[in-house]
């Protein structure tokens, strides 16, 4: 987690610094199909961050040496634009972003019937257009219903949201501010039903109770996301470029 | 530009279009030398210093800019410092791969800054705070996010679009905040040859059976700034004499439809 | 991690492994919730500023420190800084590969990072020299020489009892050379679920029939500074939450038998 | 093109810095079969630029799922030596000569006949030994007799000239000086005998007239370097080290 | 060799600056079968070195267009920890260690019987953990009784020692003062008994008649450094971590 | 080294040239301790601050040396800097690879190298323009154009000739142009074995059935200054110490007619 730092993430009306309350969640939208060349596709918007992810598959797997004969491996791949974050930052994966989409990778693959494809590969490329805290989530609730919009049979969608801790308090869904000077970050994932963990991290100092609280409030939030993905995969939304972002 | 690596068209929806071609029609119902519509929606990423969303049909592309101090290259100690760079997505295309750029993309990216350095969008030497020493960078980003043809001109115009809203962050380096200073405004228009055709703006299907691709970078003032043919196959000079002057004429509508200063 | 690469499990080893679980006994006559005994021998490599080999049942890792003067990063003038990283040596598993670093790699160095980041091991601010200029940078650099599972609390023993006995060498900046000051103690703990039972500590053989790992990282007050669900498979609140609990009840162990102050 | 500069590239006597006439080339020489291990060979020097150009196959394309069931692809690699120009060049491609790889490969492919020989390469390695504005079209000049000494069936010679602008003037074959303080740089080449053009790229500044003006110097100028290139093939020169480079 | 220096290396009693005798050795302890997931595997201390081998194969060869029809093909690498050195040392191969890694391959296959195991590769894992001058003998050496614990046939074993000049005498195994600042650093490793040279460097400025001094006091150092191989190897040692190091 | 890599030795044709040699003769007419002729033409590259094209029979090598400021090492504030780099071009043989260099370029610069560096070939502290800060770097870069044989000593060879006629550009710093100063003259000469003889200079056909190479670079002084055993074989003393006689006479002949002060 961040420096250590004067700014007051709690205020003393106990709202959050952008007005939210503690475990409010920032404005979520999504669709699917917004690109015509992949399998599948979607777009989210979560608070700032802009995502596009694209799903291709399942296809024979290449190199060959990779083919599992019991089933298809799911390969994410998490990707920042140079122009998504303050500091234009250098193309191509770095450390970071490879540790997220190994995690990405066993959190939809943990979801995906792969058992149904052997030998192929499922490609799922996640693209942030603007970065504003949370991005790997978002990421994943995304490709969640972009590998459904592909056809690809799921136990069930995956969807997420993180909680940390913040000006003494467990709080939902950071926002930038808190995640850079917060006290703790918590990502979770879960199958959106059975509230089964597909995905966990966290970094910072939390107590056994404070985890506890945070994770109440994620499988709540996830409940919400989860309606949203929903709505997103009934609406067939299909792309009017005419409307993109706003 | 991969050639049917999907396997999509067969020869005789090759023939087809051919033929069609020869009666003067498209596919999608354009004629020969016509350019999709383009949908531009600038400041799609707010928290660059400019950017634009581009689609030409079902081709989309984005461009950021961002713009941080640093130094100039000591031969030019007097300008600011422009790079361009174009990432074709793996999820724009069943075959792009991710990795180091291809040939594909390091001649896309080369040839959309050829137009706009030599197009002198910007006076780079409006970028200078110390000279030799602090200049402004303007970093040209470019996500391909969706494929169906002509990569050069959505890439242009994207980032053209991008760079005209772009703000210099001088706050940063306790001054003011800045337009970005745009004079010029290039417009590439690039074309296919089919058969004996010269087919404006090919989509993805028209580019995977044309041969040889010419294009053409113009600013307002008619002036050519920058060419290149690619892929193999070749041109007569009358095509390309041709090709300028299209170039010249659609260069300048969608210069006064889509990039009125 | 790799899964029966090395084709040494069949599936009636894999049965039988699972029966025995369900009775509560492992392979190698643990219990369930019990941590192989590591053997940790620091000092190993005197010319590095601190360095400890640590045995895990056959898991062997060697993690060594240099301590170096540096710039700081420029949004923290005011501490050291910490970087970590692991090298799984091509010698330690017959499909480990000698270049960049995997996913696996990094995702390990990541975790073991954070661990010791967060679990603030060391004070980065009493490591600056000259505010804003000079600070010493510790590097955590881990061989991995021999695998049988576990590395990630493996590594992260490893760093922590290389750190402790760590020296700065001050006299190549014309000061002194101090003791690295340690101040927490972070101890990172690995379950797997084999069937539905959570299994401390696995061993490669138990790795491989598993599905889903979780690592929960506590210091000496009994907080969380890092928890990392790994690989495919997933967990139940309950299972989490348990792991938590055993985490802190093992670290709070290993801290008082091999980690005393 | 390159910065301002108060050079004055053309003089009051019409002539430029180096003495030519507005239309007249630098000196030009080559030679095929100067290289023992390669299938064909050839080295050009056209003003200061020094070039060696091998060519290899057609063997069979490797990796094979590169391999055209239906044509030879060629693949030509354009390289600096490290002492090739004034400030040393590391080693290894950079994004200019990848560029000007594609660009000369596909020029050379427009002229060979790949339809008879499927799933196979050509190489074609063009190494510049000093460089003095104008390689890629030299490299290229130099490619195509290297290629035709080698036995590969082309549909005709390629063969190539930069004209450009400078100092008002359009100009042919740009110097050194006048590529890095003109006003514009225009590199043609054509199948020699029908004019058809392979290869084209321009930057700088130039109306579409002066673009034409340049068209015809270049044009009318291949013709007497496609002389060269016959010359040079019909010496046949077996190589006799000791009058390199003079 | 290192550069110009006041350091006298040889004191006004004969001796070196650690105490040694010009012929004399730094102290050696082998041990083997130190790993367990290895097929065989070594650990030596060599005055201040420290370095570990592992050896896996014959294996089949990978890409299999490495694969020779007639032999194994025996690819060692060596390789210095980032903290076996004064400066931390970035991962990965540089300049150095890839020529050592070649030279360390060809001496091993030179006594290897690769005949006997076509179509297959050996892999030599050479880990320096700490390094103190001559660890490329030091590490063939431990290498090669690693072949051998792996149960791969040999002709015999390679074994081997440095010499070199310092303070204008020549001397047995250089110290790492020795190899900064001496004149000549010559290593040699040949097979134990028939006393073969399969690795041989030299750089520095000898004579031959120095050479030849430095070669026999070499031959003769093998003669004890090969009893410690054999001894390694007898005692079967079986790894029994709480003695490592001491 | 390839061994016979293009199919081009059979089985009979090597034994032909064993018999041939046990009868003293090569392939080309030459005795087995006879170099072949080198023609070497310096000031090939007029640009380079010095250049040597070399050939050996139908091996040839082009050295073309750049001299630029640059810092010097920490360790050695009063000395220039020199580097060898060698670019074994895929046009010179079927199958060298382009793209980073293999470990044969690497030992390969690597031993011409250690000769010119051990050689004191250049005095390295005549090239310091200010102790600590700033140095001249020498840049000794060279090209494998025809590969036929022997490239340690065609390198070599070329790297010294071009050295010897090297001009450091002091005009670039405010200084006056001067002649790299040379000092002594390192010749390498290698041997292969064949059978059981020793074979100097080998062509390419010799080196593929060849087993063990050894090179020996001397200075005029009749000191060895290098040595290096390569490929898979072994020598005996005796030939090692015939080498090393070997390589001094011819080291002096060679000196005496190409590379006469």
């Amino acid at each position: 987690m961040g420096t250590a730092s004067d700014i007051k993430l709690i205020g003393d009306d106990g709202l959050r610094l952008d007005g939210r309350g503690l475990d409010e969640l920032r404005p979520i939208k999504m669709e699917i199909n917004v690109l015509n060349r992949a399998d599948g596709s979607s777009y989210i918007e979560w608070g700032g961050n802009k995502i596009m992810v694209a799903v291709y598959g399942p296809r024979e797997a290449y190199p060959k040496h990779n083919q599992d004969i019991n089933k298809a491996f799911v390969r994410a791949r998490y990707n920042m634009a140079a122009f998504s974050v303050d500091e234009r930052k250098r193309p191509g994966p770095d450390r970071r972003s490879q540790e997220i989409s190994k995690v990405l990778s066993e959190a939809l693959e943990s979801a995906i019937m792969t058992e149904l494809f052997p030998r192929t590969q499922i490609d799922v490329f996640i693209e942030v257009l603007q970065a504003d805290a949370g991005t790997r989530i978002a990421g994943l609730t995304a490709s969640s219903i972009a590998v459904a919009a592909a056809g690809i049979p799921m136990r069930d969608l995956v969807v997420g949201c993180t909680a940390g801790k913040a000006g003494g308090k467990v709080v939902l869904d950071l926002s930038k501010d808190e995640d850079n000077f917060g006290e703790a970050d918590l990502p979770i994932a879960v199958l959106a039903r059975s509230k089964k963990i597909v995905l966990m991290q966290m970094d910072g100092d939390m107590t056994l109770e404070e985890i506890d609280q945070a994770h109440s409030m994620i499988f709540s939030a996830t409940d919400r996301i989860y309606q949203i993905q929903r709505e997103a995969l009934e609406s067939k939304y299909t792309v009017d470029a005419s409307q993109w972002g706003e | 530009m991969p050639r049917d690596e999907v396997g999509i068209l067969s020869e005789i929806k090759k023939n087809y279009i051919i033929r069609k071609l020869e009666e003067g029609k498209r596919g999608d119902g354009r004629s020969v030398d016509s350019f999709r519509e383009p949908i531009i929606q600038t400041n799609y990423v707010p928290r660059a210093a400019g950017s634009a969303m581009v689609s030409l049909g079902k081709t989309r592309v984005l461009a950021g800019i961002k713009i941080e101090l640093g130094e100039p290259f000591p031969d030019t100690p007097n300008q600011g410092v422009l790079t361009t760079n174009v990432e074709m997505l793996p999820m724009a295309f069943p075959t792009f791969e991710a990795g180091p750029p291809s040939e594909i993309s390091i001649e896309l990216a080369r040839v959309v800054d050829r137009g706009i350095r030599e197009g002198k969008t910007m006076d780079l030497q409006k970028l200078v705070v110390e000279p030799g020493k602090k200049v402004w960078i303007v970093f040209i980003d470019i996500d391909v996010l969706d494929y169906d043809g002509n990569l050069i001109d959505a890439c242009t115009l994207a980032a053209v679009s991008a760079l005209r809203t772009s703000v210099v962050p001088g706050s940063t380096a306790e001054l003011k905040d800045f337009a970005l200073p745009v004079d010029n405004i290039p417009v590439s228009v690039t074309m296919v040859k089919i058969g004996d055709k010269m087919v404006v703006d090919p989509n993805l299907e028209e580019e995977q059976i044309s041969s040889g691709r010419i294009t053409v970078t113009t600013t307002q003032d008619g002036h050519v700034r920058a060419m290149q043919k690619g892929n193999i196959g070749y041109f007569t000079w009358d095509e390309i004499s041709s090709a300028i002057t299209t170039s010249q004429r659609l260069g300048k509508e969608i210069r006064e439809k889509y990039l009125k200063v």
